[in-house]
C-alpha cells in the first residue's frame, strides 16, 4: 500500500518542452562544456608549467608564425554572428531560416579547417620533437577535434531540419544547444590562441 | 574449527608485541636529532589524536546510553551550542597541530655548515654512492653502503638514473625522493654509532623490495680511515687462486659492467667493486658479505633478486671459486 | 642531376687542356698567380684516390715529385710532375688490417719529406719511412695500439733528424701521447702521455704554467677522480708547431674522456689545452688550460701556427691558435702567456676569457648535466674551426695583410650527457648530440690579429672543415663541404675563382711550383663523414649529430676522392 | 484487464486525470516498463534496472579485488615467501588498487545515486537515461578490459597511480601501462556521464516544492560529488592520454631530457587523486546523513552546517593534492601551504561528525544493522581521519610516506569511511530495491566480523609502517622483525574476508528468500519510501509535492500533482532554486543505440592501444552509433 | 561465432607471449642458445634448435626487446652506430645489411665481431644478453613495427621509436653500393 496521495497541483497546461535553461539538454550541454573547459584549463596550465621549467621557450624551435592562427581566429569570431542568428531563429521556431543558418554554420565549420591545416606546420615543431611540440600539438589537436565534433553535430542537425522531425520544439532546442556549444568552441579558442601564439613572444 | 583458530591466534599475539622491541629499521628508534624530533612529533600527534578519538567514542557511547529521554527545544539549542564549541575546539587543535608541524619543519633545514657531501644516484635496484670532495682526487665511487661521521651533518645529493626511488633511513631522518631530471637534497646527522638500514620507499619495479643499503655511523677517526682505505686502489691478489679470479674477472663479462680500480676493469654499468669485501652487505643489502654469499650471488643472481640486471655469467666451478676468492679479498 | 652534367664537362675540358700543354712549357717568364690571373686558373690533373674515406690531409711536393697518401687503407703514390701526363713514379701500399677501417675513417694522412725520406703514419698505428726516390721501405714500426682505439694523428714533423708524432684516442678512453722517433732508424726516442702522473707526462724541473702557478706534483692525476685518469683521453689535437727560437714543440691536447662531465669532476689536467715540450727531450715546459673540465668535448681543436707580426709596437714571433671553442688566442711562445683572446664566431657556451689565467668564464645557462638536454650550445661539435681531426682544417696567416684566415663553422648543438661505460676498444663517449643551425653555417673569416676584429668574412652554406691556403700572391684558397674549391682575394675577400670538384673538400690546399716554373695549387676532394653512404640521415644523432645540422647536404654522386692540381695556362 | 484493451482506450494527449485511477498504474507500467529477456536487458533505460546492475557489478569487482588482497597477504604472511613471483605480485597489488579505486569505489557510489536520487527527488527517471545505459556499458567493458588483461599476463604492474618513468615508454615494457591508461579512459567516461546525469536530475527534475533547503542530504552529497567528478576527472584523462601518447607516438610530456617533467604526472594525477577519494567519501557522508535521522527517529541536527560542510569539503579537496608529493623535493614554502590546507579539510569533517553525534544524542537511536554499520563507521573513520591529520604534516609525512602507516590510513578512511556506510546503506535500501528484508541476525554477525577483522588487520599496519616497512614490497628479510606482525595481519585478514563472504551470502539469500518488506520498513522520511518496494517502473503514479524537509514524517497524506500525459513517458522539469514546475519534459524511451555506442567506443579505445590509427578509423563507427542514438524515432516521446 | 572465439584465443595467446616476463634462462638453456651453426662466410646459418622450443622469445616478447634496447644503450653501441643512423659504424635502420639481417647473422656479428672494426662481444656479454640485443636490432631495422617493439627512451629525440617503425619512415635515396 503506497503512502496515501492526494492530487493537489494541476500541471496539465505546462509546455511540453522548456526552452533555454528550462530544458535538461541545455543543462547537459553546460555540464559537458564544464568538463571540456576544465580539460582545456588544465592543458593550458600544463603548457605554462612546461614553459616555466624550460630555460629557453619555445624549445628548439622559433616562435610559431601567427598568420594561419589569426585567419582561423578571425573566421571563428565572424562565425559568432550567424551562430547568434541561428539561435534566435530556432527560438522563434522559424525552421526555414534555421535551415539556412545551419548551412552557413556548416560552412563556418568547414572553412576554418583550411587555415587550421596550415597552423600545424606553422608551429615549426613536430609533436615528437620535444615537450613544447607535444603540448602545442595536443592543444591544437584537441581544439580541432572539438571543432570537428561540433561541425558533425551541425551537419546532423541540418539533415534533421530537412526531415519531418525538423519542426519539433525539442529539435529546435537542440539547435540552440548546438549554437551554445559553438560559442564555447570559439571562447575556448581565445585562451589557447593567446597561449600558443602569445606566450612564445612574451618569453 | 573455532577452538583451534583461537588457540593459534593466542599464540600469535604475544609474538607480535615482542617484535616491536629489537627491530633496527624503525622511525620510533631515533639515532639522530632529525629522527628524534620526528619521533617526538609522532608521539605527540598520536597522543593528541588518541585523546580526541576517545572523546568522540565517549560521546557516541553517551548518545547510545541515554536512549529514552524525550526531545525538547531546550536540548536542541544546547546541542547546537556544544557543536559550535566542538568545531571551535577542532579549529584550535588543527592550528595547534599545524604550528607543531611547522616548528618541526624548521629543524630539518638543509643549510648545514661544512657538511660531508655524498652524491647518491638511484639505479634499478641498487645505489651508486659518490663521496665528493673539493679536491677531485679524493672523490671516489662506491655502492650500496654509506659511512657517515658522528655528530656532523651529511648532505645527500639525490638523483636517479632511471625511475623514481626514495632514500629513507628511518632511524636518522625522513625520506626524500630520487627523481630523474631533478636534484634533491637530504641532510642526515647521526648521534649514536651503529648500522642503520635504509630502504627504497618509492615503488621502482621488480626488485623494489630488495633495494636497501646500510648507513654506518662511526666516529670521525674511523670514518677518515675508512675513507682513506676506499680511496686506495684494489689490493693486489695474494694467492694464485685470487690471481686466476682477477684474470677471469678482467677478461670476461664482469669487467664490462664493474669497475675495480687498480685493474683494467672499468665498466660503469654496475656497482664499483674496488672494495666490495669491506662492505657489510652485497646485492643492495640482501646478503652479508662472505665468500659464500659472493659465490652464491655470482652463480645465480636471478634467484636471489629475480629480474635484476646482473646476467647469469656461465662459468666453471673453479672459475667461480677463484672469482669469489678474489672478490672476497678486495678489502 | 646538374652536378653530374658539370662533372662530365670538366673531364672533357680537362683532357683537352692536358693535350694542349703536352709540349714543354714556353720558356718565357711564367705569369705570377695573383688576384688578376686567378680567374684563368685551369685544372691540369684530376687523379682518383680509389678510397671513399675523408681526405683530411694534404699532398707534399718535393722537387719534381708530388707525394699523395690516400685515406685508410693507406696507399702512397709519387707522381712525376716533370713528365707529361703526370705518370706515377712509384706507389707503395703498406699492409692494412680491416679492423682499423672504422677507427681511422677520417685521419690526417699528410706525409712529411725530409732528407730524402718520406715519412707517414697509417690508420692501423704504423709509422713508416720510405726512400723518396725509389719508394723502398726504410723502416716500419707500430706506435699505436688499434685494439684499444688509439690512432696516430696529425702530419709527422721532422726536426733535426727526429720524427715527432702524436697519438689520439679521446673518443675511446685512450690516453693520447706525444712521441719522437729517430728519423734514420725509426727507434723511439721518447713518449709522453698528456694525462697521468708527472713521470708519464714528462713534467720535471723546467715546467712552469702561467695559468696554474701552484706547482703541485702529479696534477695530471689529482685533477681527476680516483682512477678516472686511466681512461683520460687528451691526445694530440690542433697539430704541432716547432718554435725554433725557444727550441719548443707546441701542440694542443684533446678533450678528456668520457664526454659525460659528471664522472670526471675536477680540471682534468692536462686535457683541452696547449702544451709546450722541449724538442730534444720531450720534457714539458709550459701549459695553457684553455678548457679546464671541458664540458663539450671540443678539446684544444682548431689550428696552431706561428706568425711574425708587430704586437703593440714590437715585431715578435707569436703563436696564433684559432680554437674549437670559438676564440682566437695570441700566445707568447716563450712561457705560454695568453696575450689576447677574442671570439671569432658567436659563442654561447662561455661569456669571455679571464685575462690572467686565460680560462673561459662559463655561461651557467649552458651548463650540462647527465640525462638532460642543453640546447643551443655554440660552437657545436666538432668546434668553431678545425675538422674535428687533429691537424685538419687549419687556418693560414698572411704577414702582408696581417690577417688570419680562419675556416669557421657556425653550427651550434643540443648536447645531452649520458651514462658512459668503458669497454676497451669501443667508444667511451656517453653523450647524445645533435648539431643545429640554419644557413649560413660556415664562413671564411679574415681575422685582423692586431685589432682583434674580423676584417671581412665570406659566408658559406655549410661549415668549412677543410684547411685554408694563403699565397704570397694575395689569394686565399679554401674548399667547402658541397665540393666548391674557391679562391678569394686576401685583401677584401671577393671570390675571384671557384671550381666544383664533385665531392666535399676537407683537405688542406697546397701551393707549389711545377717543374716548368708555373705556380700550381693542389687539393684533395672526398669528405667521408656525412657523405659516407652508410649513414642514415633519419637518425638526428647520426655522424655525431651532423645528420641533423647538415640534413640538406647532398651526398656526392661519386664518393671516391680525387687529387686536383690547378695552374695558370 | 488485458494490455490490448488499454491500447484502444488511450488516445494521444490523454492525461492521468482522464482515466480511472485503478487503470493509472497498469497504463503507466505499460509505457514505462521494460520488456523482459535479453533485448529488454540491452535496451533498458530505467534508472532502477541500470542502478541495480551497476551496484551488483561493482560488488563483484569488490569481491575479486578482495581475493587479490588475500593473495597479497598470503605472500606477505612471512619473510622471503615464494608463493608469488615479483612480477605477478606487482600486477596483483596494482590490480587491487586500480580495481578498488576505479572499478568499485567510485562506480558503486554513483550506482547507488543512480538508483536512489531519482526516487529521493521525486521524479520518474534520471535525466539522460540513455546516457546512463551508455555509462554502465562503458564501465562494464572497462572492467573487463582490465581483468582480461590481468588474466593474459598484461595486467598493469606499476602501482594504481602508475608513476612515470616506471610506467613510461622506456621502463614500461609491453602493453601493461597502456591497458591501465585505457581503463582510466573507460571508467572516467562512465563516471563523468553519471555525474552529468545526477547534476541535471538534481537541479531540474526535483518534485515541485523541494526547495534548496528541503533537498535530502544524500542528494546534496551526490550533487557535490558530481561537481567534484566533473572538475577532477579531466585531470586524470589528460594524464592518462598524455601517458598513452608518450608511449605510442613518442610525445615528450614526461621526458626530462626533452623538456618534459616527471613530476608533471604526479601533479596531474593527484590533482585528480585527492578529489577522487572525496568523490568516494562524500556519498558515504550522504548515506550516513540519511540513515542516522531514520534510526535516531528525529530530523538531522544542523542541516545547513552539514550542507555547507559538504560544499566546503568538495572545494577544499582541490586545494591539497600536493600532500601526496611532500617528499619529492618541492620547495618547503609550497609544502607548508599544503599542510595548512590538508589540515583545514578536517574542520568540515569535524562539523559533520559533531552534527551526527548531536542527532544521536538528541534522538532515540534504534540499533538495527544499518545503525550498527554507522557506529562502526564512527569507530573506524575517526581513527582514519586523525591519521590523515597526522600525515598532513610535512615532517611527519617524511617518515611515514609510502609506508604501511599510509596503507593503514587510507584503508581506515576508505573502508571505514566509505565501505561501512555503504554496507549500512545496502542493509538500509535493500528492502526498497528488492522488496525483501535482510536478516538482522546475520547482519549483526557481519558487522562484528567486519569491524573486528578490519581493525585487527589494519591497525598493526600503523606499527609496521613506523617500523620502516615500505609499501608495495613483495617480500622482506627475516631479520627486519616484521614477520610476526605480518603473519598476525594476514590471519586477521581472513576474519575480514569471512565478514564480507557472510555479507554476500546474506545479500544472495535475502534476495531470494528474505522476509517481504513494506513500503517504509524503517519509517524513514524521504520520498523513496513513499512508493512501493520494489518501486514500479514509473516510480510515482503522481509526482509528489514536497512541503517540508522530511515529507513522510510531516505529511500523513502526500500532496501530488496531476495532469501529466499517460500515453508517453513524461516527467516534470522544475526551476533550480525553488522547484516550481516549468515544463512536462518527455523522458527518452528504451534504445539499443547506447549499447552500440559503447561497443564502438570500446573497439576504438582498445584498438588504439595497438595503433594510433585506430583513433581515426575507429571514430567512424562511433559517429554512426552516436547519430543513430541522437536521431529522433517516431515514438510519442520524440514527436511531442 | 566460432571463428571469433578462435581469433580471440589466438590473439590472447600472442598477448601472453608478448607480455611474458621470463626473468631467468637456466645455464643449460643459455648454453644451448649458443649452438649457432653459421655458414662458411659467417653470414646466415641455422639458429639454435632450442630457440623454437622456447617459442622464439627474442622475436615477439616485449620484455626481451626492452632489455635489448637497454643493452644497446649500456654497451656503447651508440658510439659507432648512434641510434641506428651510424657514425663511424654503418647504419642499422636503413634496411641495408652487409652481413644479413637474419637473427643468426646479427648474433654472429655480436659474438665474433666483423672485420671492418666491429668488436667481438662474445667475451663481454652473456648469450641471452646477445640474443636480446639481436632481437632489438632486428626491431630497429624492421619495416613493419611489431606490437612488442620497445617505445622511445627518456633521452634526446633522434628518430621515431622502434614501435613507430623508424625504418619504414620516408627513405632517402638508397646508397649506391
Amino acid at each position: 500500500m503506497t503512502h496515501p496521495v492526494r492530487p493537489v497541483l494541476d500541471v496539465s497546461d505546462l509546455p511540453l518542452h522548456g526552452s533555454g535553461s528550462a530544458s535538461p539538454t541545455w543543462w547537459g550541454t553546460l555540464a559537458f562544456m564544464l568538463i571540456e573547459g576544465t580539460g582545456f584549463v588544465l592543458l593550458i596550465a600544463v603548457y605554462l608549467y612546461l614553459a616555466s621549467l624550460a630555460s629557453t621557450w619555445p624549445l628548439g624551435a622559433p616562435a610559431p608564425a601567427p598568420w594561419a592562427g589569426i585567419a582561423f581566429s578571425a573566421l571563428l569570431l565572424v562565425s559568432l554572428v550567424p551562430n547568434f542568428l541561428v539561435a534566435r531563429w530556432a527560438e522563434r521556431r522559424d525552421v526555414r531560416r534555421v535551415r539556412i543558418g545551419l548551412v552557413i554554420m556548416t560552412l563556418f565549420g568547414v572553412v576554418p579547417l583550411v587555415p587550421r591545416a596550415f597552423e600545424f606546420p606553422a608551429l615549426h615543431v613536430m609533436w615528437d620533437s620535444n615537450a613544447y611540440g607535444s603540448i602545442t600539438w595536443t592543444l591544437l589537436g584537441l581544439h580541432t577535434t572539438h571543432l570537428v565534433t561540433d561541425l558533425i553535430d551541425t551537419i546532423v542537425l541540418l539533415a534533421l531540419m530537412c526531415t519531418r522531425h525538423g519542426a519539433n520544439p525539442r529539435r529546435l532546442g537542440d539547435v540552440q544547444d548546438n549554437a551554445l556549444y559553438w560559442n564555447f568552441v570559439v571562447v575556448t579558442w581565445l585562451p589557447i590562441f593567446a597561449c600558443i601564439y602569445g606566450v612564445p613572444w612574451l618569453l | 574449527m573455532i577452538r583451534r583458530f583461537w588457540r593459534r591466534m593466542a599464540w600469535i599475539v604475544p609474538l607480535a608485541c615482542s617484535a616491536c622491541g629489537e627491530t633496527f629499521q624503525s622511525a620510533l628508534q631515533p639515532a639522530g636529532p632529525h629522527a628524534a624530533s620526528l619521533a617526538r612529533l609522532i608521539w605527540s600527534f598520536t597522543a593528541i589524536c588518541g585523546v580526541i578519538w576517545l572523546l568522540v567514542m565517549l560521546v557516541l557511547l553517551f548518545a547510545l546510553w541515554r536512549r529514552h529521554r524525550p526531545a525538547e527545544a531546550r536540548h536542541e539549542r544546547r546541542a547546537t551550542a556544544i557543536i559550535g564549541a566542538a568545531v571551535a575546539a577542532t579549529v584550535l587543535i588543527i592550528t595547534g597541530l599545524t604550528l607543531m608541524s611547522y616548528a618541526a619543519t624548521r629543524g630539518l633545514s638543509d643549510d648545514a655548515p661544512d657538511p660531508v657531501v655524498i652524491r647518491v644516484r638511484g639505479y634499478q635496484w641498487w645505489w651508486e654512492v659518490t663521496y665528493a670532495d673539493r679536491r677531485p682526487e679524493r672523490t671516489f665511487v662506491t655502492a650500496n653502503e654509506i659511512h657517515i661521521p658522528l655528530h656532523r651533518p651529511v648532505r645527500l645529493e639525490l638523483t636517479a638514473a632511471d625511475v623514481i626511488h626514495s632514500f629513507w633511513v628511518p632511524n636518522l631522518a625522513g625520506k626524500q625522493d630520487l627523481i630523474p631530471g631533478r636534484n634533491n637534497t637530504l641532510t642526515i646527522v647521526a648521534d649514536a654509532p651503529g648500522t642503520y638500514r635504509a630502504q627504497c620507499a618509492e615503488f621502482c619495479g621488480l626488485q623494489h623490495a630488495h633495494m636497501a643499503l646500510p648507513v654506518i655511523a662511526e666516529d670521525a677517526a674511523a670514518f677518515d680511515t675508512w675513507r682513506q682505505a676506499q680511496l686506495a686502489e684494489a689490493p693486489a691478489p695474494v694467492t694464485a687462486e685470487q690471481a686466476a679470479g682477477r684474470d677471469f674477472f678482467t677478461a670476461g663479462p664482469c669487467s664490462a659492467c664493474h669497475t675495480v680500480r687498480g685493474t683494467s676493469a672499468a665498466g660503469r654499468l654496475g656497482p664499483d667493486l674496488t672494495h666490495v669485501a669491506s662492505r657489510q652487505t652485497i646485492a643492495a643489502g640482501q646478503l652479508p658479505t662472505t665468500r659464500g654469499s659472493l659465490a652464491a650471488w655470482i652463480a645465480d643472481p636471478q634467484t636471489i633478486k629475480p629480474g635484476n640486471n646482473m646476467p647469469l655469467v656461465p662459468m666453471t666451478p673453479d672459475q667461480l671459486q677463484s672469482v669469489s676468492a678474489w672478490l672476497a679479498s678486495l678489502r | 642531376m646538374p652536378r653530374a652534367v658539370l662533372r662530365s664537362t670538366q673531364i672533357v675540358l680537362l683532357l683537352g687542356m692536358v693535350m694542349a700543354f703536352a709540349g714543354p712549357a714556353a720558356a718565357a717568364d711564367p705569369p705570377a698567380l695573383d688576384a688578376a690571373s686567378a680567374p684563368r686558373l685551369r685544372a691540369i690533373m684530376a687523379l682518383p684516390t680509389e678510397r671513399s674515406g675523408a681526405n683530411s690531409g694534404a699532398v707534399v711536393a718535393a722537387g719534381t715529385t708530388l707525394f699523395v697518401v690516400t685515406p685508410y687503407p693507406q696507399r702512397v703514390k709519387a707522381i712525376a710532375l716533370d713528365r707529361p701526363g703526370f705518370p706515377t713514379r712509384w706507389s707503395y701500399t703498406p699492409p692494412s688490417t680491416p679492423e682499423a677501417t672504422a677507427l681511422a675513417a677520417n685521419m690526417v694522412t699528410t706525409p712529411a719529406v725530409a732528407d730524402g725520406r718520406l715519412l707517414f703514419v697509417t690508420g692501423n698505428g704504423h709509422a713508416i719511412a720510405l726512400d723518396a726516390q725509389s719508394g723502398t721501405v726504410l723502416w716500419d714500426t707500430i706506435q699505436a695500439d688499434v685494439s684499444q682505439g688509439e690512432m696516430l694523428a696529425g702530419p709527422p714533423l721532422v726536426v733535426d733528424g727526429r720524427v715527432i708524432l702524436g697519438s689520439q684516442g679521446d673518443d675511446f678512453g685512450v690516453r693520447g701521447a706525444m712521441l719522437a722517433l729517430d728519423a734514420a732508424s725509426g727507434r723511439r726516442l721518447w713518449r709522453y702521455t698528456n694525462v697521468g702522473p708527472d713521470a708519464d707526462v714528462g713534467i720535471g724541473g723546467g715546467f712552469r704554467s702561467v695559468a696554474l702557478p701552484n706547482a703541485e706534483p702529479d696534477r695530471g692525476l689529482v685533477t681527476w677522480p680516483a682512477g678516472a685518469w686511466q681512461q683520460g683521453g687528451g691526445g694530440l689535437s690542433a697539430g704541432v708547431v716547432y718554435d725554433t727560437q725557444h727550441e719548443l714543440l707546441i701542440h694542443g691536447t684533446g678533450h678528456p674522456a668520457p664526454w659525460q662531465p659528471d664522472v670526471r669532476q675536477g680540471d682534468n689536467l692536462w686535457t683541452s689545452g696547449l702544451f709546450a715540450r722541449d724538442v730534444a727531450t720531450g720534457q714539458a715546459r709550459w701549459f695553457d688550460p684553455l678548457n679546464p673540465h671541458d664540458l663539450y668535448a671540443l678539446g684544444a681543436g682548431g689550428s696552431l701556427l706561428q706568425a711574425e707580426l708587430d704586437w703593440h709596437g714590437t715585431r715578435r714571433t707569436l703563436l696564433l691558435h684559432a680554437s674549437a671553442n670559438g676564440y682566437v688566442y695570441v700566445i707568447d711562445p716563450a712561457d705560454g702567456r695568453i696575450l689576447d683572446a677574442h671570439a671569432f664566431v658567436p659563442v654561447t657556451a662561455t661569456t669571455g676569457i679571464d685575462p690572467e689565467t686565460g680560462t673561459p668564464q662559463r655561461n651557467p645557462a649552458m651548463d650540462v648535466s647527465t640525462n638532460s638536454t642543453t640546447r643551443g650550445i655554440c660552437p657545436g661539435w666538432p668546434g668553431a674551426t678545425g675538422g674535428g681531426v687533429p691537424g685538419a682544417g687549419s687556418a693560414a696567416f698572411l704577414p702582408r695583410t696581417g690577417l688570419l684566415y680562419i675556416p669557421a663553422s657556425l653550427l651550434c648543438m643540443d648536447f645531452e650527457p649520458r651514462q658512459a661505460n668503458y669497454l676497451p676498444g669501443t667508444p667511451y663517449t656517453g653523450a647524445n648530440l645533435r648539431t643545429t643551425g640554419t644557413p649560413p653555417r660556415g664562413a671564411l673569416i679574415a681575422w685582423d690579429v692586431a685589432v682583434a676584429r674580423p676584417a671581412w668574412r665570406v659566408e658559406e652554406a655549410f661549415p668549412l672543415r677543410g684547411g685554408v691556403l694563403a699565397t704570397e700572391g694575395g689569394l686565399v684558397f679554401y674548399g667547402t663541404l658541397d665540393g666548391w674549391f674557391k679562391a678569394a682575394d686576401a685583401g677584401d675577400g671577393r671570390v675571384l675563382w671557384q671550381f666544383q670538384t664533385g665531392a666535399g673538400i676537407v683537405s688542406q690546399p697546397v701551393a707549389f711550383t711545377l717543374p716548368d716554373g708555373r705556380a700550381a695549387v693542389a687539393v684533395l676532394s672526398g669528405a667521408g663523414g656525412l657523405a659516407n653512404p652508410d649513414i642514415d640521415r633519419r637518425d638526428a644523432t647520426a655522424a655525431h649529430g651532423a645528420a641533423n645540422g647538415l640534413r640538406d647536404l647532398q651526398p656526392p654522386t661519386d664518393p671516391i676522392g680525387r687529387l686536383y692540381v690547378f695552374a695558370l695556362p | 484487464m488485458s494490455g490490448s484493451y488499454l491500447e484502444q482506450v488511450v488516445q494521444p494527449d490523454t492525461r492521468d486525470t482522464d482515466i480511472p485511477p485503478r487503470l493509472l498504474g497498469p497504463q503507466l507500467e505499460r509505457i514505462w516498463g521494460t520488456p523482459r529477456g535479453l533485448w529488454g536487458f540491452l535496451t533498458t533505460v530505467d534508472h532502477k534496472r541500470i542502478g541495480q546492475r551497476y551496484i551488483v557489478t561493482a560488488f563483484i569487482f569488490l569481491a575479486m579485488g578482495g581475493v587479490l588482497a588475500l593473495l597479497m597477504r598470503l605472500q606477505l604472511s612471512g619473510p622471503e615467501r615464494r608463493f608469488i613471483d615479483p612480477d605477478r605480485y606487482n600486477q596483483i597489488f596494482t590490480m587491487h588498487g586500480t580495481n578498488m579505486m576505479f572499478l568499485f569505489a567510485v562506480p558503486v557510489m554513483e550506482a547507488v545515486a543512480v538508483y536512489i536520487v531519482p526516487l529521493m527527488v521525486g521524479t520518474r527517471n534520471i535525466a539522460f537515461p540513455r546516457l546512463n545505459a551508455f555509462s554502465y556499458w562503458m564501465f562494464l567493458i572497462g572492467g573487463l578490459v582490465l581483468w582480461v588483461g590481468f588474466a593474459l599476463d598484461m595486467g598493469p604492474d606499476v602501482g594504481w597511480f602508475a608513476y612515470v618513468p616506471l610506467s613510461g615508454p622506456q621502463y614500461g615494457a609491453g602493453k601493461r601501462s597502456d591497458i591501465w591508461a585505457q581503463m582510466i579512459t573507460f571508467t572516467e567516461i562512465a563516471a563523468l556521464a553519471v555525474a552529468v546525469e545526477l547534476v541535471v536530475t538534481i537541479l531540474k527534475q526535483r518534485a515541485p516544492g523541494m526547495t534548496l533547503d528541503r533537498i535530502p542530504l544524500f542528494v546534496w552529497a551526490m550533487l557535490v560529488t558530481a561537481f567534484a567528478v566533473i572538475c577532477a576527472m579531466p585531470a586524470i584523462m589528460i594524464a592518462s592520454t598524455s601517458l598513452i601518447l608518450d608511449r605510442l607516438v613518442g610525445t615528450h610530456f614526461f621526458n626530462p631530457s626533452e623538456g618534459g617533467d616527471v613530476l608533471l604526472w604526479q601533479h596531474l594525477f593527484w590533482f585528480f587523486g585527492h578529489p577522487e577519494v572525496y568523490i568516494i567519501f562524500l556519498p558515504a557522508v550522504g548515506m550516513i546523513s540519511s540513515i542516522i535521522p531514520t534510526f535516531a527517529r528525529r530530523p538531522i541536527v544542523g542541516y545547513l552546517p552539514l550542507v555547507l560542510a559538504l560544499i566546503a569539503t568538495g572545494i577544499l579537496a582541490f586545494g591539497l593534492w600536493v600532500h601526496h608529493m611532500f617528499v619529492t623535493g618541492l620547495p618547503r614554502l609550497g609544502e607548508s601551504f599544503f599542510t595548512a590546507s590538508s589540515m583545514a579539510i578536517a574542520v568540515p569533517n569535524g562539523i559533520q561528525i559533531f552534527c551526527w553525534l548531536a542527532t544521536l544524542v538528541l534522538g532515540r537511536p534504534v540499533l538495527k544493522t544499518p545503525m550498527l554499520f554507522i557506529l562502526a563507521f564512527f569507530f573506524t573513520f575517526v581513527i582514519g581521519g586523525l591519521s590523515g591529520v597526522m600525515v598532513a604534516s610535512v615532517p611527519f609525512d617524511t617518515q611515514v610516506h609510502d609506508t604501511y602507516f599510509v596503507v593503514a590510513h587510507f584503508h581506515y578512511v576508505l573502508i571505514g569511511g566509505a565501505v561501512f556506510p555503504l554496507m549500512g546503506a545496502v542493509y538500509y535500501w535493500f528492502p526498497k530495491i528488492t522488496g525483501r528484508m535482510m536478516s538482522e541476525r546475520i547482519g549483526r554477525w557481519v558487522v562484528g566480523l567486519v569491524v573486528v577483522g578490519f581493525n585487527l588487520t589494519f591497525f598493526p599496519m600503523h606499527i609496521l609502517g613506523l617500523q620502516g616497512m615500505p609499501r608495495r614490497i613483495y617480500t622482506y628479510q627475516p631479520e627486519l622483525g616484521w614477520g610476526p606482525l605480518n603473519l598476525f595481519v594476514s590471519l586477521s585478514g581472513c576474519i575480514l574476508a569471512a565478514g564480507f563472504v557472510l555479507f554476500f551470502f546474506d545479500v544472495v539469500r535475502s534476495m531470494r528468500s528474505g522476509a517481504p518488506a513494506s513500503d517504509n520498513p524503517w519509517q524513514a522520511a524521504t520520498l523513496e519510501w513513499a512508493t512501493s518496494s520494489p518501486p514500479p517502473s514509473y516510480n510515482f503514479s503522481r509526482i509528489p509535492v514536497v512541503t517540508s524537509a522530511n515529507p513522510l514524517w510531516d505529511a500523513t497524506i502526500l500532496p501530488a500533482t496531476r495532469g501529466l500525459r499517460v500515453e508517453r513517458r513524461e516527467l516534470l522539469v522544475t526551476t533550480v532554486v525553488d522547484a516550481e514546475p516549468q515544463a512536462r519534459e518527455s523522458s527518452p524511451s528504451d534504445s539499443i543505440w547506447p549499447f552500440w555506442a559503447a561497443v564502438t567506443t570500446s573497439v576504438l579505445l582498445v584498438s588504439s592501444i595497438f595503433t594510433p590509427w585506430a583513433v581515426v578509423w575507429g571514430a567512424i563507427p562511433v559517429t554512426f552509433a552516436l547519430i543513430g542514438w541522437f536521431w529522433p524515432k517516431s515514438t510519442p516521446e520524440d514527436l511531442a | 561465432m566460432i571463428e571469433r572465439c578462435v581469433l580471440f584465443a589466438v590473439l590472447s595467446l600472442t598477448a601472453c607471449k608478448r607480455e611474458m616476463r621470463d626473468l631467468r634462462s637456466d645455464p643449460p638453456e643459455a648454453a644451448a642458445l649458443d649452438q649457432v651453426r653459421p655458414m662458411e662466410n659467417r653470414i646466415g646459418g641455422a639458429a639454435p634448435r632450442i630457440m623454437y622450443a622456447l617459442g622464439q622469445p627474442y622475436e615477439g616478447n616485449a620484455y626481451q626487446l626492452n632489455q635489448g634496447k637497454r643493452l644497446y644503450d649500456w654497451f656503447g653501441c651508440k658510439g659507432c652506430h648512434a641510434q641506428g643512423g651510424g657514425v663511424i659504424g654503418p647504419a642499422l635502420m636503413d634496411g641495408w645489411w652487409r652481413y644479413g639481417s637474419d637473427p643468426v647473422s646479427i648474433y654472429l656479428s655480436l659474438r665474433d665481431g666483423r672485420p671492418n672494426g666491429m668488436p667481438a662481444f662474445g667475451q663481454r656479454m652473456t648469450t641471452d644478453q646477445m640474443w636480446q640485443l639481436t632481437g632489438y636490432i632486428r626491431s630497429l631495422g624492421s619495416y613493419r613495427p611489431s606490437t612488442a617493439a620497445p617505445s622511445r627512451n627518456d633521452e634526446m629525440q633522434a628518430r621515431p621509436a622502434e614501435n613507430r617503425g623508424p625504418a619504414a619512415a620516408a627513405l632517402i635515396a638508397r646508397p649506391s653500393r
